[in-house]
Order: C-alpha cells, then structure tokens, then sequence
C-alpha cells in the first residue's frame, strides 16, 4: 500500500498580468503532483513551463501579480497536516468565459495576511528550499556560517549560540566543504559557485525539514561541480531519505536522481510516473513531447553519424495565448489524422494508462 | 481588492502599446499638468519679451495699494506700490526664463561630454572625472554662488553659468552609468564587433536611443533648480533689483506687510513659484517613470 | 563587528581621508582662483573713500601680500590657512577663523536638525510605501511631499514667523538672540531648524529615492531565500534596505541643505556662517567668503566621509578592495 | 587543401587589476593571467570547439582574436594577414569578415530598434546600397535562419529566445562573415531550442562554408559540431585533437575527466569504476595561484597516483603541445 502521500497538489493555477498586452500571464494552469514520503520527484522541463512557479507557489513565494488564485495544496508530516492554500477561495473570486478564466478579483493583502499565518510554521521548518543562483541567496553582508545559524536557531531544538555552531559546522562537514571552520566566517562573495550551492544544501537540511525542494540546483555550474553536488545530492538521499522535489531543465540529472519523474509544459503536466519507466529507451508509451526532448540531446550516435538531431520545430509556447486543444499540436510529429481535430480542438486531460504513469495525449486514450 | 480582467479574442503579438496607454494614470497626471506649467511659462516669456502685457508693469497707482484680486479689473490685484500684480508676475519670467536655459543648456552639453569620456573611454579619464565631480560636488551650490558674487558681481547669466556647472556632476554620472550598463550588456562590444564607426556608436546608440529620455529629465530638473537659484538670490538681493520685478524679490518686498495682515503681495509670486516648480518636478517624475522607471512585460 | 573587520575599515578610512584632502586642496584653489581672476580689486570697495592717496593704497596692499606673481600668493594664502590664519575680514577687522567657527558651530545645529527632520519626514512614507505599494492614502501622501519639495523656503519661513508671533504670540516682533531672557528661547531654535528641514527642496526626491533602493531590495533573490527560510525579512533587508540608502543621502543631500541654510538664517537672520556669508557677498569681504566656502566644503566631505566609513563598515566586500 | 583561415600563435592575455585612486602612483598593478600562450590553427569550412570549465579563459581568446581586447603578446593571423596591431581604421574593414554571436541573447540587438532596423543597419553599415537591395538582403537572410516576416516589425523582447538567437545570427551573416567566433551560443537556450539553433549553424556552415570558434562548456555539443576540439585549463591549452578523439580516447587526465563527467554516460552501475580515476584532492575545485610548471598538478590524479614526480611542478619543464600524431597534441609529462 503506496504511503499517504507527503504532498499533494490539485489543480493549482498561479496567474501573473501582462499590463502592456492586457491579458494573463498563465504561468501554471491547472498542476496536479502527488508525492510520497521518501520519494523523489523530479520535475522536467523548458523554460515557461511553470516549474520553478509551482515550487515558488508550494511555499507562498509569489509575490507579483493576482499569483496563486485557485487549486489545493495537501500537505502532511508527521508533526503537522494542513492545506496549504487554506480558504484561498474567500481572497479571490474568478469569471470564466468558456472554460478560460478571464478576470480575478483578488484581495492581495488580506491574502498575504492569511498566507503568512498558515505558512510561519511551515516555511523552513517543514518544507525547506534551495534556489538556482547560489551566489545571490546568500545574503551578501552576513557570513554563510551565521546565516546557517540562525536557520538551526529558528527551527530546531538547539537555541544556543555555541551549540547552533557545532550543528551548523557538523552540516559543513556533511556537505563535503573543505575547512569548515574557515568557510564558516566567509562571505558569499568568497565562496566558489559550488560550494555556495553546498552551503545552501546544508542550510536547508540543517533545519530538519520534512520535504526539501531543490529548483535547478545544478544549472550554472560547470560540468565537473555539477556531478560532484548530483553525488552529494545522491549520498543525502539514500542517508536521510528525505522527500525531494527536483527541479530542473537537465534530464540526465534528473535520471540520475528521481524514483518518480513529471514532464511540465505550458503551465501543465504533460507526464508523470516511475522515472525509470520513462526514460528508459526502449518504452514506446511515451508523451510525443518526452520522447522529442529526448532525442534532442546529442546521443552517442548522433554524434559518430553526425547526423542533424531531431530538433522539435517552433519556440517554446508563450503561456499568454494559450491554443485551445493541446498545447503542444503546433510542435507534435505524431499526431495521426485519427486524433488530428481532437488534438487541435480539445485539450486532453491527464489520463493514467498504465498503473502509476498518467498521460495527456489523445494518442494513447481508447 | 485588485481587479485582474483579460480582453477577450486574440491577444495581439506586439506588445508595443503607445507608451501612454501604457503608462500609469498616476504619470499621465503628472506630465500633464508639467505639461501645462512648461506652456504657461514659455507663453508668458513670449508676452512679456514683445511686452503684450495687460497693464504697464511699472506705473504706481497709490490709492489702489494692495488690491486684492479682481478689484478695478486687476485679475490678480495689485502690490504696495498699486502695480498690477499679473504683469508683474509675466513680467518676472524674464529673470529666470534665458538664464534657466543657458543652464540647461552648458549642464547637458558639459554633463553629456564627461559621462560619454568617462563611461566610453574608461579607464585612462576616469580618476581625472571622478576628482572633477567630486570637486564641483563638495561646493554648496549658493556658496560658491555667493563667493563668484563677492568676486566678479555678475549679472545673471554668469550666475546661471555657474548653475549650468555645478549640475555637470549628475548629468556626468548618470550618462557614464548608462553607458557601462549598456557595456556591462555588451551592447557596444557588439556594434564595434560589426564594425560601426565611433561616432554612430556613441551618437546614435549611446546618446539618441539610450540617454534621450535621461536627457529630458535632467533638463525639466535642471530648470527648477535655476528657477529655485534665481528667486533665492533675488530674495537675498543679488538678482534682479528693484522696480524690475522678480518673483523672488516680490516676495521679500510683499514680506514686509505681513504684520498688516496683508499676505497676498507676498503670496502670489510665492505661489507662481511654488506651481511652476512643482510642475516641473512632476514632469520630471512623470516622464522618468514612463519612459526610463518601472519597465512592467 | 569582529576585530578582524577593523583593519580593512582601517584601511579604506585612510584612502577615503587622503581623497578628502586632495579634494579640499582642490576647493582651496578653486576659491583661490575666483577671487585672483575677479576683475575688481577687491581692496577698491573698501578703499574709495578713506585712503585717498596712492601710497597708502599700495601700503595695504603690500600687507595683504598681493603684487607677487600669483602661485606665490597661493601657497602663502595656503600656508597661512593651515597654521590657522585665514586671514583678518576687511569689513570687521578680526580675524576670520575664529569668527567663521563660531559662526559655523550654529550652521552645523541647523544643518543636522533638519537633515533629522526631513528624514522624520521621508523614512516613514517611503517604508509605508515600499510594503504597502499604491493603494489609496499612499496617492495624497507623495503629492503633498511633492508640494513641500516645490515650496520656496523663504515664504514658508515667513508663513511660519506670522503664524507663531500673531496667532500664539509666542515671540516679540523683532528677532535675534537679542531678546534673550525669553521664555520659549529653545522653542526659537526649533523654528528655523523645521523650516529648513521641511522647506530644504529636497524631501520629494529623498522619499523617491528610499522607496527605490527599499523596492530593489525587496525583490532581491537573498529576501525571498530569507523569506523561504521563515527568517524575518527586515532583519536581513535592513542593512542594504535601508542603512546604506540612508546614509547615502545624508552625503548628497548635506550642499543642499547648506545652501537652503543660508536663506533660512536670512529669513530668521540666524547668526550662522549662511548669514555671515550674505554679508561678506554684500561688502566683498573675501577673507571671510573664502573661509566660509572651505568651511562649507569640510562639512560636505564630512558627509561623505562618514558615508563611506558605513559603507565599508556593513558590506564586507567594499573593505577587501 | 583548404586554406587556413586563422592561426594564433602564442597568444598571451594579461589583464592588470588597478588598485583604486592611487594606481598609478604606486604601480601596485596585480596582473592576472587570463590567457597564457595559446597557439592553434582553424581551416575554413571547418569547426574547432574550445571547451573549458568557467573562468579558464576561453571567452577571453574569441574576444582578443577579434581585438575587441587588446592581446598582450602572441600573433594572430587572419586569412594570411597578420592583424594583431593593425590600426583601428584597417581593422574595420576587416571586421566585416570576422564577426561574433554573444552568450547573452540580447547582447546585439538595441531594445529601441525594431528587427528590421537592426538587420538594415548592420547590412548598410559597410557599403552603401539601395533601399530595394537592403529588403531583398534582408528576406534572403529571413530564409537562411528561417525566420519569419512578421517578426521583422517587432522589438527584441517581444522576441523568443530562439527568435533573438536567429536575429543575432542573422545580423552576423548581413555583414558577410566567413569567419564566426560563437561565444555559448545555445546555454542560454532550451534542449529543444538548442537544438535548433545547433542544426541552424551546422546548416549555414555547409551552404556558405563558415568557419567556427564555437566556445562552450556543454561538452555533448560541442563533441556533436566540432570536427576540432581543443580543451583548455586555467590559461593554458592543454589538448587539441579530433572530436570523436578527444571524447573517446582523451590522453590529458583533465580532459577524461571532463568527459567522464557527463551525466549520462553514467547510468547508475558503471559508477564506481569512474570513482578510480577521479580519486585525488578532486572533490574541491578553487583557483589556487597557478603554481609553476603544469598548472592541473595540483588536482592531477595522475600526478597524485605517480607519487607527485617534481618533473611537473618546476617552471623549467612546463609541459607544452606536443603532436602525439593524427594532428592530436597533448601538453603533459604523462599523457593517458
């Protein structure tokens, strides 16, 4: 019997407001993710595919426009169990026109109120977070060590001074940085990108999370750090065992890394299941959008033939004018003549068709 | 409660609104009004040149001493020496309108000149410019004022030269921060790559597309401040003497009849100067804010 | 601040100081050369009447020390400036250092009290601002700041005097420490001190320039990080947030209010170095202008020295350069 | 035999850090050495890739060889003219034919210019022509990075980033370039714009025989459009030699390891083979000062594994290219 999942997210929509074109900006349109207690979910995909939103809107980091406005975030540890987006329905009242939300009424600050009281005891505590550019979340006029510090004063047993030290020092430890009792009283400015990454790991593990969040921990690294922190990421995993939700463009980490694996696109979630299932090579039951950005990474015979790789036509949907059918007909190569005004006209939902691997394309559907 | 609404049918792929649908309602007030103010004064300063005045600004009428407003057809009334108040008041623009620009004028040219040597050619000028505006900055601007009066007792347009100089550091500094931005974004690594020549690099890239609107800006700022200069000094009684009128030295003279409970001699000029400063501040604000501030997709 | 900051802090105090006086080295000749250039000579003012003679006038002019060639007279006007000899005033006949001290020591109360009272003034709307964002009372709050910044100073100090010797009767017609032995002798002091703190100009531009750098550092990524961690968000915005912005513009900021000192001390003629400075401009008594101007010029790198000591002191990485 | 359309030779790159306001008084300029003598040659129609982790320099080389920086020592000859310190007017000329696409993806299109602007602006930037002949230049150029027409009318960042990249492009081959230094032309882009942009340059160079420097620290792109690859350590280039080569059988301990630290080349049981090799102070990688002789001693496994031999640590014997044969050259005492 699957765990009672750790997290779990229904239909979560964060919309932001483009002044200049008058229209929404649908980062996330409609995310629904489940996760397990120990598991580790790695979230795929391009840039406006809404990844980095959903983390930010986990854990009530959005600040500029009508942001989160509807969905259910389930969230549930062994000390605490609360909907994250509690009573979000009394702040913001939504008019939809065909199926498409065209205007929301939000009431910002009586939202940001009720947000800040829900999420104080879980912010750091429960679900932890790392960002992208290790450098700049550092803050750059206190030294990384006192930092560490006060996440472990906030959030764990320890209130002392001395003793935050010794657990924050033993985390530098964990984290494989060198000298720890130097890099303690650096600033981040003095630190490579790296080991800034590492510290940033530690602070958020120092705070005995129950659910860490790593948005791209790798990107902007070179290729040598990048394996050393994917190792580091691996050796916590299987010591700690804590539930990861991993973030990034970069599949062969997320390969690396993940049990489960979400493919995001246009603010959805085009695939999700067993991670192993689906990159495998050999499974054929793969979202057309998958399996192209799998074979748009130069492979080992790409590269002998040096062939032309299979490059997916077309950019990156804008998530401002959104098609209606599926988001991705424009770019697809495997839409039959079966399928064709169903895939143009009428946007698939998320199906599962094997046990734990759900689907959204009309391909695979009766 | 914020209200989010999308327009409905196709969302067009430009994005390039004119700039004022763009802009907030707030900004358009602002230039409006700064807008208005700038007319008003250029209006006044052609009147009072070619002397289309409606009443000779000088000739004293002594049973009418400080009319108030609208009395025996004096719009604004008249002063403690029975002038009409209005003429006066246009009058008073030719103190400070030709001054203001010579300041304007040496500021922008002088401002721009230092920022593009400093910012473009980098490193061999840029200790000689720092020092230079770091010099001219260390002055309080009636300071120095005061002491080039105590030398030469100029006339107004060395005074305003003066002004030009000293805002020469602001001027310098936001052009060189301009342009290292734009290095920083290697805008201009790229057009020398592609072989353009300096001068359209620096004219044409540099100054026409990026420093235009910082231009403006400092030029409606630079105005006020020649206007503020102009009024203190003829306040302290080394601008423009009495009977020519200025605004500054109407309010010193209305000043005096307070005690009688007589305020409007003093309160007019004092009001003109308080509109046409504030409408050039807000003008200023106005078009920094839709043109250079808050950039929103 | 741990013992081992204190040797960069050190380090950068003595490039800032060795700045300082190339820079007041540079005001002096600037000073210098405006007054050797002005057309007039400056001892004509003075002389037309009394000294008739063409001896007598080259006399004094040989006491003044002006026939040499001109970088002489410079180096002995400098050399006398730092043993402390400004130079005696031609209009009062004592010697200008001590009168320009004195006289600056009040400019300097009145400096500093209203740079407090306009920061009073903006800290608040802009931190209001900053969280608040636009929503209805923020409007009415930047236009009135927008119309004190407009207002001219000499007015409002008239406005002002009106309203506390008539309505409140508080104060005798005339002014002046003349009156003393009156009862609200310090409410006195306070007076121009709020004129010049409210009527300096400058209080629209400071609001808008906290209400930028507190934006700035709102968005920046190390707040949201703190705010992810459930750390309180002023704790760590408040050095880049609102420290740094502050100090910066009591450096820029002090010429300005300077310059507004001189007209306040006129409307209220306040014995300070603004209103000493009107006189000499008056008389063109140059020994007397000249301190005051290198005065003036000490109280602003001050400013900026001070800034830039806090600079250094909160971010580490300005000490390591 | 193709022709060799540039050829560096020793090319040094010193940039001296100035101490504040009183540099220049006390001489105390600190020089760090960004480039220190790189010497390798390209032929046309060909591609060599320069990789390397941040900060070794290889920007620097694409910039100095174009003098958009100012070489410190060293030859570059372009086209068999030696341009190292031809005045400025003379290298204009030449500029039409060597050009540059930037990391950053707006770096070379001006926010205030629409599309069309940009691309007439850098057509007629050389030589005069008439307003008929710019538009049709301009919709061949549309055609070769396949653009389309509507997008002409718009503003940079109304772009998409594949849209800006094609623009830049664009604007590079107005001018007529044979020669194109791309700095990181795909890592600020998606894996399926990537891929794209990757076809694009690989299609340009077969229609109208350009040459690459095509610099990046994306090794499996680099592998796929270079037919040269040269690797580069702190300053210094530490191996040259045929891509398939250099991936497969890397004879510089650097250089395997770089290579076996691609991701998925590594599925999760062949782990711990690599582990071997990568044994030594690996774990931290921090820019010590570059001690004497070969500069990757101290994180060497090799030279950890051979008992530290002095031989790579005295400045006499600082290894340098030598040819292994196969037009491969490595610079190290103990190649792999």
């Amino acid at each position: 019997m699957r765990t009672p999942p750790i997290l779990k997210i229904e239909d979560l929509r964060t919309y932001f407001y483009s002044r200049s074109k008058q229209a929404f900006i649908r980062s996330v349109d409609g995310v629904s993710l489940e996760m397990a207690k120990g598991e580790t979910l790695g979230i795929v995909g391009e840039s406006g595919s809404g990844k980095s939103i959903t983390a930010l809107s986990i854990l009530g980091l959005i600040s500029a426009g009508p942001g989160v406005i509807s969905g259910k975030i389930g969230f549930q540890s062994d000390r605490i169990q609360k909907d994250l987006l509690q009573d979000l329905g009394d702040f913001v009242k939504l008019t939809t026109r065909d199926g498409k939300i065209m205007e929301v009424t939000k009431d910002v600050v009586g939202w940001e109120r009720n947000a800040e009281r829900t999420m104080s005891e879980v912010r750091g505590k429960e679900i932890a977070m790392t960002f992208q550019n290790p450098k700049s979340s550092f803050n750059p006029f206190t030294s990384v060590g006192k930092q560490i510090t006060e996440a472990i004063r906030l959030h764990t047993s320890i209130k002392t001074e001395q003793g935050a030290k010794e657990r924050a020092l033993a985390w530098l430890d964990r984290v494989k940085i060198d000298s720890p009792r130097l890099r303690f009283d650096n600033y981040p400015y003095g630190l490579s990108g790296g080991m800034c990454q590492r510290a940033m790991i530690a602070m958020a593990l120092a705070s005995e999370p129950s659910f860490l969040i790593a948005d791209e921990p790798t990107t902007g690294l070179d290729a040598t750090i990048q394996s050393k922190i994917v190792d580091l990421l691996v050796e916590l995993k299987s010591e700690l065992g804590i539930t990861t939700m991993l973030i990034s463009h970069d599949i062969s980490i997320i390969s690396r890394l993940s049990d489960s694996l979400a493919v995001m696109y246009g603010g959805t979630v085009f695939e999700c299941g067993p991670a192993k299932q689906i990159l495998s090579t050999g499974s054929e039951s793969k979202h057309p959008y998958t399996s192209a950005l799998l074979t748009s990474i130069p492979s080992a015979e790409n590269i002998k033939k040096k062939g032309y790789l299979q490059a997916i036509e077309g950019d990156v949907l804008d998530t401002i004018n959104i098609p209606e059918g599926c988001r991705f007909y424009s770019r697809c190569n495997r839409v039959t003549e079966k399928i064709r005004d169903k895939c143009a006209r009428q946007e698939p939902d998320l199906r599962e068709i094997e046990k734990g691997h759900k689907l959204r394309c009309w391909l695979y559907f009766d | 409660m914020k209200k989010y609404s999308q327009i409905s049918g196709e969302i067009s792929e430009f994005s390039d609104l004119p700039f004022w649908k763009k802009a907030d309602v707030v900004d358009l007030v602002y230039v409006g009004y700064g807008l208005l103010i700038v007319a008003l004064v250029v209006v006044s300063y052609i009147l009072g040149s070619f002397n289309l005045l409606p009443r000779d600004p000088q000739d004293i009428d002594l049973h009418l001493m400080m009319a108030p407003p609208g009395t025996a057809g004096r719009l604004l009334g008249t002063d403690f020496m029975g002038r009409d108040m209005l003429s006066r008041l246009i009058v008073g623009i030719q103190a400070y309108f030709l001054p203001g620009l010579l300041a304007i004028l040496i500021a922008l040219c002088f401002g721009t000149g230092l920022g593009v040597l400093a910012g473009y050619r980098g490193e061999k000028f840029d200790t000689g410019i720092t020092y230079f505006t770091n010099l001219v900055d260390s002055f309080p601007r009636l300071v120095l004022i005061l002491l080039v009066i105590a030398a030469f007792k100029p006339n107004i347009y060395y005074i305003m030269l003066v002004v030009g100089l000293t805002n020469v550091p602001v001027i310098s500094s936001l052009v060189k921060g301009k342009i290292q931005f734009l290095k920083q974004k290697n805008f201009i690594e790229a057009d020398i790559a592609l072989g353009l020549p300096t001068r359209i690099i620096i004219f044409k890239h540099i100054l026409w597309h990026h420093c235009r609107s910082l231009l403006i800006i400092q030029a409606t700022l630079g105005m006020a401040e020649a206007i503020l200069m102009e009024t203190s000094l003829s306040y302290l009684g080394f601008g423009v003497q009495e009977p020519t009128p200025s605004w500054g030295n109407m309010v010193q003279s209305g000043a005096n009849y307070f005690m009688q409970g007589k305020f409007w001699p003093s309160t007019a000029p004092a009001l003109a100067i308080l509109f046409t400063i504030l409408g050039l501040h807000l003008l200023g604000d106005g078009l920094n804010n839709i043109l250079e501030g808050k950039r929103n997709t | 601040m741990k013992l081992s900051a204190i040797r960069p802090i050190a380090l950068v105090l003595s490039r800032e100081l060795m700045i300082t006086v190339l820079l007041l080295l540079g005001v002096s000749f600037v000073v210098f050369i405006i007054l050797f250039a002005s057309p007039g000579d400056p001892f004509s003012v003075l002389l037309e009447g009394q000294l008739s003679t063409a001896e007598a006038k080259t006399g004094v002019r040989e006491a003044m020390g002006v026939p040499r060639s001109w970088y002489i007279q410079y180096l002995t006007w400098l050399a006398g400036m730092l043993s402390g000899n400004f130079g005696t005033s031609i209009r009062m006949g004592l010697p200008v250092l001590p009168e320009v001290l004195r006289v600056g020591f009040s400019t300097l109360i009145l400096t500093i009290g209203s740079l407090m009272i306009t920061l009073l003034i903006a800290v608040p709307i802009a931190l209001y601002s900053a969280v608040r964002g636009t929503n209805k009372l923020s409007w009415p709050l930047t236009m009135s700041s927008y119309v004190i910044s407009a207002l001219p100073v000499f007015w409002f100090g008239y406005i002002v005097i009106y309203f506390f010797t008539h309505e409140l009767g508080l104060f005798p017609i005339a002014f002046g420490f003349s009156t003393a032995g009156q009862k609200y002798r310090w409410l006195y002091q306070l007076l121009p001190i709020f004129v010049l703190g409210v009527g300096n100009g400058t209080i629209s531009e400071v609001i808008r320039f906290l209400r930028q750098e507190m934006g700035r550092v709102m968005a920046e990524d190390y707040i949201r990080s703190a705010r992810a961690k459930g750390a309180s968000i002023w704790k760590h915005a408040f050095k880049e947030g609102l420290l740094i912005p502050v100090t910066e513009i009591i450096a820029s900021k002090i010429p300005f209010i300077l310059g507004g000192a001189v007209i306040v001390e006129q409307v209220f003629n306040w014995p300070g170095m603004g209103r000493m400075a009107w006189q000499a401009a008056q008389d063109r008594d140059y020994p007397v202008i000249m301190g005051i101007a290198i005065l003036a010029a000490v109280f602003v790198r001050l400013g900026s020295l001070f800034q830039s000591v806090v600079y250094v002191a909160v971010n580490p990485r300005a000490s390591k350069e | 035999m193709t022709k060799t359309i540039l050829e560096v030779i020793d090319l040094k790159k010193h940039f001296t850090h100035r101490k504040g306001l009183f540099s220049f008084f006390k001489e105390q300029q600190q020089s760090i050495p960004a480039v220190d003598g790189a010497s390798f040659y390209l032929k046309e129609n060909e591609t060599l890739g320069l990789v390397g982790e941040s900060g070794c320099g290889k920007t620097t080389i694409g910039r100095t060889i174009l003098r958009l920086e100012k070489p410190t020592s060293g030859k570059i000859i372009f086209d068999g003219k030696d341009i190292t310190s031809i005045p400025t007017d003379q290298l204009r000329q030449l500029r039409s034919q060597m050009q540059m696409i930037f990391q950053d993806l707006d770096a070379a299109l001006n926010p205030k210019m629409h599309v069309r602007d940009i691309l007439s602006e850098a057509i007629t930037v050389h030589h005069r022509i008439s307003d008929a002949e710019v538009d049709k230049r301009i919709s061949d150029l549309l055609e070769q990075v396949k653009l389309k027409k509507s997008k002409l009318s718009s503003f940079p960042h109304e772009l998409s980033g594949g849209e800006k990249r094609r623009v830049s492009v664009a604007r590079v081959l107005s001018v007529g370039a044979k020669f194109i230094v791309a700095d990181e032309p795909t890592s600020a882009l998606d894996v399926s714009i990537q891929a794209q942009v990757v076809n694009l340059l690989r299609q340009l160079q077969n229609q109208i025989g350009l040459s690459y420097l095509f610099i990046s620290h994306d090794l499996r792109v680099v592998e796929l459009i270079s037919h040269k690859v040269a690797v580069m350590y702190l300053g210094k280039i530490v191996e040259i030699g045929l891509s398939d080569r250099i991936a497969s059988k890397a004879r510089h301990p650097y250089t395997h390891i770089l290579w076996s630290s691609l991701l998925e080349k590594q599925s999760k049981e062949t782990e711990q083979k690599a582990k071997s090799v990568r044994a030594g102070r690996w774990g931290v990688f921090d820019f010590e000062r570059p001690t004497a002789g070969c500069r990757f001693a101290p994180r060497c496994p090799v030279y950890e594994s051979r008992g530290k031999p002095t031989i790579c640590t005295d400045a006499a014997s600082e290894p340098r290219l030598k040819d292994l044969g196969g037009a491969h050259q490595v610079a190290c005492h103990f190649p792999l």
